[in-house]
């Protein structure tokens, strides 16, 4: 019995969001438009997830985060690059398990969490949507390497 | 010194084999040399016993901070060939393979030196035309390279995955027949008997611990049991060349990293040849004993610690596994590391130093081991003559500054970008 | 494998992190061709305590300086490195 | 536990009871001999029952299942198991290979090295009979059905171990709120419980056991059987090899092992001691057995291996198993006792103190009788089981491997663990070993043996020192001594015992080799995890890929990526396929997916300041709209990569590179951009799989365009927005193969519509064949090849190009002396003199025969009109321009005479770049 499903939502409009020099001023400017702070690292708050220090993946509309950027930074599209792999069931932490160094069964990885991390050699983006599931941005070129490798290991997980 | 010999073996058999004697003295250092070499290794132990027996320089000691061949003449994957792109690196090796062919003569000692092809798989046609210019570069200077197609590889090497959905197809593969392994530990053993019966001193359980100057010469080094005076210094630490360069005040285009090998339970005959690959990064041969040595990339990061990562060993049986899928059912038995000095340019580092009577013999890189007589025998003849020999000059130290990198593969200077 | 405490993300297996060079071999722009090349080609190597740059290259991609002892591997302190950054 | 499980053994059928290990149930079927040694092919038996068998190694399953060297000991029959004996011929019973037992005075350790001299294909000769001796099972053949998870795991306490010592660290760990695992080899939780049951904290030990399991498991934790914990290395990252299955065994859900990567706060070693044999002659005999093991024989598998059995034992241990096995109907013919006095009052056994065995009698099918030395004087008994017991090694792999220290148990004669490094501990009997007293080794000493499965005896110990093989590490390698696949377990500390007693040394003075990974051997394809067969990397495809499926194309695998080479159309060949694929390019239009190539998008204020580090082209003068051709070199000054910049908008550039350097390009810019221009304001990110793109060449590509965008064509080297298929695009006026021709990018979602669009418009789909002899005929280079990593910018022909203002990385160093040597390697083009095609890859020679001064990067022909053409790298060529050389490729007893031209052969002017 397979408790954990593997469903391909495909590509939708992602922006990769930079910030550059102090990037203080932008931040407020963005935090206004957007009715709350950019997250902080390794979280997610509404369409955008923290990526790394200096980048935030927006997803869906950035026309506000646009308007309120100034020269603070730059909006590059990326969408093209993504498939959106949503792991949803019980054994979906179980699943990130697999082929990974990552510990997504940690209970700090909770909602709104984000973090990139190899799977089976591949860099995921993973954001924790709720209990019963995680979004995954897998690089669009092996996305259909990596569910293959979800499909059959989700066949062998350990028993909790 | 007992002369090895069947007959001899055979004398034992009635003897209680009681009348072999010690494969090398355990004498004090005396307090100066003509020759001091630091590392008991492969290369220390063949200069020594090149200086010895090709010059008849035998005022040399060989100064080792464990036990001789404790290095990476222990720890490699016992591959000899000489099958490089680069002419300087090709003639090099090249010269060593040759007194490989003679060396279990020359020094009574089995290096066991098996030379059963060293084959470097192509898997795409890209691959097969890498392979041939790699080929026709060594055979325009007179050495042994053949190209096979995918049907000889498939007679040579069955245990190969032939299949068209292999995620590395093969689809053909240079062979340099004169290539093959040897045994490494006895590489060590030979080349130290052969010194020591002709009076080089072995020191064993004695590091250097400072370089004894005088102005900008080195007169001397200091050891754990004292001083001993040298007219010449020869370092020939690899893996650990950096370290021991620093008590010259000298750092050297040398990065130390780990890189480990490993080796399965035995089974009967299955893999050949040494089997190489034109786009992965995994080497893989049979002993005698039966077990498939594997060997991979290095750990990619600096460490002195002997000890590999076991990422890095995961992937090279991934790698193993994608080329001789019956690997799957056996099992790793030991796996291990060594320290290895990778150079600049991915060459070895051969000559002459900005201290006067210090010398140099490192920067290794993956291939110490095939190197070791060569290198001893052109490192004793630089340190006879005063001067590098010709073969090895383009390996000189200061050919970085000078910008005459000997780059294989093109990578430029981090080892870790390779 | 170690640990590596990612000033960003936190601890990640080292398997997630990429070796660049030593802190001392960063050429500078401009650096004139003594420094470039003494940077770029000679090494302390030690066999001791030294400042590396690493990358934390399959998670958040930051760049990171890790103090370590190359013997035991064990790590002193890691700093950021790079533009300023928000919390 | 009922019924009875059916196996074979070398095609006997046998039952076993459940749960019986093969080792049990052959003992049961009252079989005794089970292998042959590695050297001299000696008949052996079972040593122990667990996984430091030396000797009872079998090959178990069938087809891909097959197993080689699994331990009899460390195997659970299963329904249908079929084992075989091993390194024997014709039959176990009547093995040839024993006759090299009447030769064994001649090939003492290391006699290899002292032999086989000769030419080195004589020592090819000899190894051939050498290796179809060595080796213990048989080479698999077939591919392994089954799969092997790799999953990662973590908590707060790894406990390895599942004896009382580790069932009380896990309990106290899970009661202080620990995420805890337990790890235990054995197929049974507390496997010590079943040979000597006991009650503790008042239960019954294995209810007692069972209670703290259930504990473990409802905390969170995890309680794994069947699994050996076989590495650790830093900061407590533990490898486990969990058996789903038993060897050979089909598994129910596919997999049959599972590999951990167990990252743990804390690791508590409990890992127990084993037990050493006796040095003695022939104590490698059937019959000869471990005193703990013939208990856990006979009071856990309820097997007694022997009637009449003389148990020989330095400590107290040998006491229990004479008990047990007189509670089991066995008879105690003596009880041999190494200490000098009785311990403990009266003994119900007949004891011999200060007693040792010496040699032991019989042959194959087990020994008959042990002559021993009691006090001097020499004793016979009749026996047909030995038990002999010279004390407990603890078991410190893992604290050792974890760089931990040892320090010498005088009492225990054994090295228990001293400090360690991490945090990693060890507790129970691995800490504190039981007392045992050492007698030295006994009888004959080339029959004594040390190592049973490589077949080391006291004699070849002795003759490694005498040979001055004097370091541990030395006599191991000499002699082979714990290099078998039972790693030494059983053997090392009675070779330690050897040289400290003949050279009056402490056990500690004599040395200690170093334990290495694994503790017991791991599976390869576990190792491999899921990563096998076509899955063994990963593969990458494009967007289009599924477009280009459709069409079944030749694919080239590109690094990751899979890429069509060329679409044949009816029986066409590769090479048909490209040149007529190359032609419609040349004559018409042609479109090629390009996608794989490195793109970066650079925008902000600095944006120039940063793209004029990394390229060594100007890139300020280009205007809104313009692009160039540009490309970077190292810090050392080497060119290593090329692509386009272009100029989207005042701040905002496209920078695209190779496809094969895309990852380091990506590494490069982000070193670059944080490390040496941190204060620019610049933002860098790599778009290379957001942007689809396909080219679009030939004479017609501008009207192709045109029609697809409905305006005008950009010119040569200008971009412009525009709709393809309602899909936004960016069409680069920019040219690969020699004609007219455009780079469309576009949001890779969008790239079944785009790429339907200009196929409408009746392009040709061409690949990489095809691309590859238009570039060539073009004498644009490739990075790989003719861009090697090894050249100047200058010697690839690209000098003119160069910015002065000189602030590209690498100028510097690009200073150094030797890179003004005129015979460095530079870039040319070559043209076929006598109308044969040039060698790919060949040698450049003035005579054949003579030495290369260059080689052929690339080779192709004139596409239209043919005669073949080439180009390379030639010493000084830039100035030899007219010379004539050969191509000449030895491999492939090819050659072609050449004249060097420059590289560009066709259109030189780049009229056909113009409408």
């Amino acid at each position: 019995m397979t408790d954990v499903t593997i469903e391909q939502l495909g590509r939708a409009p992602l922006h990769m969001l930079e910030l550059w020099g102090d990037p203080k001023a932008a931040a407020k400017r963005i935090a206004k438009a957007l009715g709350h702070d950019l997250p902080k690292v390794g979280k997610a708050q509404g369409n955008v997830l923290r990526l790394s220090p200096t980048t935030w993946l927006v997803e869906g509309e950035a026309a506000a985060i646009e308007a309120a950027l100034g020269d603070g930074g730059a909006l590059t599209p990326t969408g093209g690059g993504y498939e959106r792999v949503r792991l949803s069931g019980p054994a979906w932490r179980s699943l990130l398990m697999e082929g990974s160094l990552f510990d997504a069964e940690s209970a700090q990885f909770a909602i709104d969490c984000v973090a990139t991390t190899p799977i089976d050699h591949v860099a995921v983006t993973l954001r924790v949507e709720s209990e019963n599931a995680c979004l995954a941005y897998v690089p669009a070129s092996h996305a259909a390497d990596l569910q293959h490798f979800w499909r059959l290991s989700a066949g062998g997980l350990p028993q909790s | 010194m007992t002369k090895y010999s069947a007959l001899s073996l055979l004398r034992g058999a009635f003897n209680g084999q009681s009348h072999w004697q010690p494969a090398w003295r355990d004498p004090e250092p005396k307090p100066s040399y003509d020759v001091v070499i630091i590392g008991g290794g492969g290369h220390g132990l063949a200069t020594a016993f090149y200086l010895a027996k090709v010059h008849g320089i035998t005022n040399v000691a060989v100064i080792e901070k464990g036990y001789i061949g404790g290095g990476n003449v222990g720890r490699n994957t016992t591959i000899v060939r000489s099958n490089y792109r680069l002419e300087p690196l090709s003639r090099f090796y090249e010269f060593s393979l040759k007194l490989w062919e003679g060396l279990s003569d020359d020094l009574n000692y089995n290096v066991m030196f098996s030379p059963r092809g060293a084959l470097t798989l192509g898997h795409s046609d890209a691959d097969m035309i890498r392979l041939a210019e790699k080929g026709d570069a060594m055979a325009v200077q007179g050495i042994d390279a053949e190209l096979l197609t995918r049907d000889q590889v498939m007679k040579l090497e069955p245990c190969l995955d032939f299949s068209r959905q292999a995620r590395f197809p093969i689809e053909g593969a240079m062979i340099q027949w004169r290539g093959g392994t040897a045994r490494h530990d006895a590489v060590a053993w030979g080349f130290a008997r052969g010194a020591d019966s002709r009076g080089v001193d072995i020191i064993q359980k004695c590091e250097v611990t400072g370089m004894v100057m005088d102005g900008n010469r080195v007169v001397g080094v200091e050891t754990t049991r004292g001083r001993i005076n040298a007219g010449t210094v020869a370092i020939c630490a690899a893996g650990h060349s950096g370290h021991v360069a620093a008590m010259a005040g000298l750092k050297l285009p040398v990065e130390s990293q780990t890189l480990q090998a490993m080796v399965t339970e035995g089974v009967k005959p299955m893999v050949n040849t040494v089997v190489m690959t034109q786009s992965l990064h995994c080497y893989i041969s049979q002993s005698d004993k039966g077990g498939i040595v594997f060997g991979g990339d290095p750990d990619n990061w600096p460490s002195y610690a002997q000890r590999g990562q076991p990422v890095t060993m995961e992937l090279a049986v991934q790698q193993g596994l994608a080329l001789i899928p019956a690997l799957s059912r056996l099992r790793m038995l030991r796996c291990w590391a060594g320290v290895t000095d990778m150079s600049f340019d991915g060459s070895p580092i051969i000559g002459t130093t900005p201290v006067d009577g210090l010398w140099i013999n490192g920067g290794w890189c993956y291939g110490g081991f095939k190197a070791t007589p060569g290198s001893g025998y052109l490192f004793a003849h630089s340190l006879a003559h005063g001067r590098p020999h010709e073969i090895v000059e383009p390996f000189s130290l200061d050919r970085f500054e000078r910008g005459s990198p000997v780059d294989e593969n093109g990578t430029g200077p981090f080892p870790n970008h390779r | 494998m170690k640990l590596i405490p990612c000033p960003h993300c936190g601890n990640r297996a080292q398997a997630e992190f990429v070796y660049e060079r030593t802190a001392d071999s960063v050429v500078p722009l401009d650096a004139a061709p003594e420094v470039a090349v003494a940077a770029l080609f000679t090494r302390a190597n030690l066999r001791g305590v030294e400042e590396e740059i690493w990358r934390h290259t399959y998670g958040c991609g930051s760049w990171m300086l890790i103090r370590r002892d190359r013997v035991s591997h064990a790590i002193e302190w890691v700093k950021p490195i790079g533009p300023k950054v928000l919390p | 536990m009922t019924g009875q499980i059916n196996f074979t053994f070398d095609g006997r059928a046998l039952t076993a009871k459940p749960g019986q290990t093969l080792a049990a149930a052959l003992l049961d079927n009252g079989i005794k001999l089970v292998g042959r040694s590695f050297k001299y092919h000696r008949p052996r038996g079972i040593l122990s029952a667990g996984i430091e068998e030396p000797n009872a190694l079998v090959t178990v399953g069938s087809g891909g299942r097959t197993e080689p060297n699994t331990r009899a000991t460390d195997l659970f029959v299963y329904e249908g198991l079929v084992a075989t004996s091993q390194n024997r011929w014709p039959s176990l019973s009547s093995d040839l290979g024993s006759a090299l037992q009447l030769v064994s005075r001649a090939l003492p350790a290391g006699f290899y090295y002292k032999t086989f001299f000769g030419p080195p294909k004589l020592w090819l000769f000899y190894e051939k009979f050498i290796r179809r001796a060595a080796g213990l099972g048989p080479a698999p053949a077939e591919i392994d059905p089954d799969r092997y998870a790799q999953r990662a795991a973590f908590c707060d306490v790894l406990v390895v171990g599942s004896g009382p010592a580790g069932l009380i660290a896990a309990r106290d760990a899970v009661r202080a709120g620990k995420k805890v695992f337990l790890v235990e080899q054995d197929a049974e939780l507390a496997p010590s419980l079943l040979r000597d049951p006991q009650e503790i904290d008042g239960k019954q030990g294995r209810a007692w056991a069972g209670e703290i399991a259930t504990e473990v498991r409802t905390s969170g934790g995890r309680v794994l059987t069947r699994t050996s914990a076989s590495g650790l290395w830093d900061d407590q990252f533990v490898c486990l090899s969990e058996k789903l299955v038993e060897p050979g065994q089909v598994p129910v859900n596919g997999f049959t092992q599972r590999y951990w990567h167990v990252r743990a706060g804390e690791v508590v070693l409990a890992t127990g001691a084993i037990e050493r044999p006796l040095t003695f002659a022939n104590n490698d005999r059937p019959g000869v057995m471990l005193s703990q093991s013939v208990r856990t024989y006979v009071n856990r598998f309820g097997v007694v291996p022997g009637k009449r059995v003389v148990v020989a034992t330095t400590n107290d241990d040998g006491y229990l198993t004479a008990k047990a096995l007189r509670q089991a109907g066995a008879e105690v013919i003596a009880v041999l006792d190494s200490r000098p006095a009785p311990v403990g009052g009266d003994s119900e056994f007949a004891v011999f103190n200060a007693a040792a065995p010496v040699t032991a009698k019989g042959g194959k099918n087990g020994v008959t009788g042990l002559v021993a030395d009691v006090d001097g004087t020499t004793q016979t008994f009749a026996c047909d089981l030995i038990a002999m017991s010279g004390g407990f090694t603890p078991v410190v792999h893992l604290h050792m491997q974890a760089g931990g220290k040892l320090d010498w148990d005088e009492a225990a004669q054994a090295f228990v663990p001293g400090a360690s490094r991490w945090n990693v501990r060890t507790v129970g009997l691995a800490a504190q070993p039981a007392p045992a007293e050492t007698v030295g080794a006994t009888g004959a000493a080339k029959q004594a043996f040390v190592d049973f499965q490589n077949d080391v005896t006291v004699a070849d110990l002795d003759l490694a020192w005498r040979e001055g093989y004097r370091s541990v590490e030395h006599l191991k390698r000499y002699t082979t001594l714990g290099m078998a696949t039972d790693q030494g377990k059983t053997g090392n500390m009675a070779a330690l015992d050897r040289i400290a007693r003949r050279e009056g040394m402490t056990v500690p003075e004599a040395g200690l080799t170093t334990f290495r990974p694994p503790y017991t051997p791991v599976s390869m394809g576990a190792l491999a995890g899921m990563g096998t067969g076509e899955h063994a990397q990963p593969t990458r495809r494009p967007a289009l890929y599924d477009l280009h499926a459709a069409k079944d194309p030749i694919w080239l695998n590109a690094g990751y990526w899979k890429r069509p080479r060329a679409y044949p159309i009816g029986a066409e060949t590769l090479a048909q396929a490209g040149l007529r694929e190359a032609r419609a390019v040349r004559s018409s239009v042609g479109m090629c997916d390009v996608s794989t190539l490195a793109k970066f998008e650079v925008q902000g204020p600095d944006a120039v300041q940063f793209l004029e580090r990394v390229c060594q082209t100007t890139v300020g003068k280009l205007a809104v709209g313009r692009g160039r051709y540009t490309f970077m070199a190292r810090e050392d000054g080497l060119v290593f990569d090329d692509g386009t910049v272009w100029r989207l908008e005042e701040n905002r550039y496209l920078l695209t590179s190779s496809t094969g350097g895309a990852s380091r390009m990506a590494t490069w810019l982000s070193y670059v951009r944080n490390h040496l221009c941190a204060d620019l304001k610049v933002s860098v990110v790599c778009v290379q799989e957001h942007y689809a793109a396909m080219a679009v060449a030939g004479p017609q590509s501008s009207a192709v365009m045109a029609a697809l965008t409905g305006e005008e064509a950009p010119r040569h080297m200008s971009v412009v927005e525009a709709k393809i298929a309602g899909a936004p695009v960016l069409v680069m006026a920019a040219s690969f193969s020699g004609e007219r021709a455009f780079e469309v990018h576009f949001d890779a979602s969008h790239a079944e519509a785009v790429w339907r669009a200009i196929e409408a418009e009746g392009c040709c789909p061409y690949g990489l064949e095809a691309m590859e002899l238009l570039r060539i005929e073009k004498g644009h280079m490739v990075v790989g090849t003719d861009i090697d990593g090894r050249l100047t910018a200058g010697e690839l022909g690209l000098g003119k190009m160069v910015s002065k203002a000189g602030t590209w990385i690498g100028a510097a160093t690009l200073q150094r002396p030797d890179f003004a040597d005129p015979l460095r390697k530079q870039f040319v083009g070559l043209v076929a003199l006598d109308g044969g095609s040039i060698p790919e890859g060949s040698m450049l020679v003035r005579f054949i025969g003579g030495e290369a001064e260059g080689h052929v990067t690339g080779s192709g022909l004139r596409v239209l009109e043919g005669g073949s053409i080439a180009i390379g790298h030639l010493k000084g060529g830039q100035a030899r321009h007219g010379e004539d050389l050969y191509a000449w490729s030895p491999t492939r007893k090819q050659k072609a005479k050449v004249r060097v031209t420059s590289p560009h052969f066709y259109d030189p002017a780049g009229e056909r770049y113009r409408d």
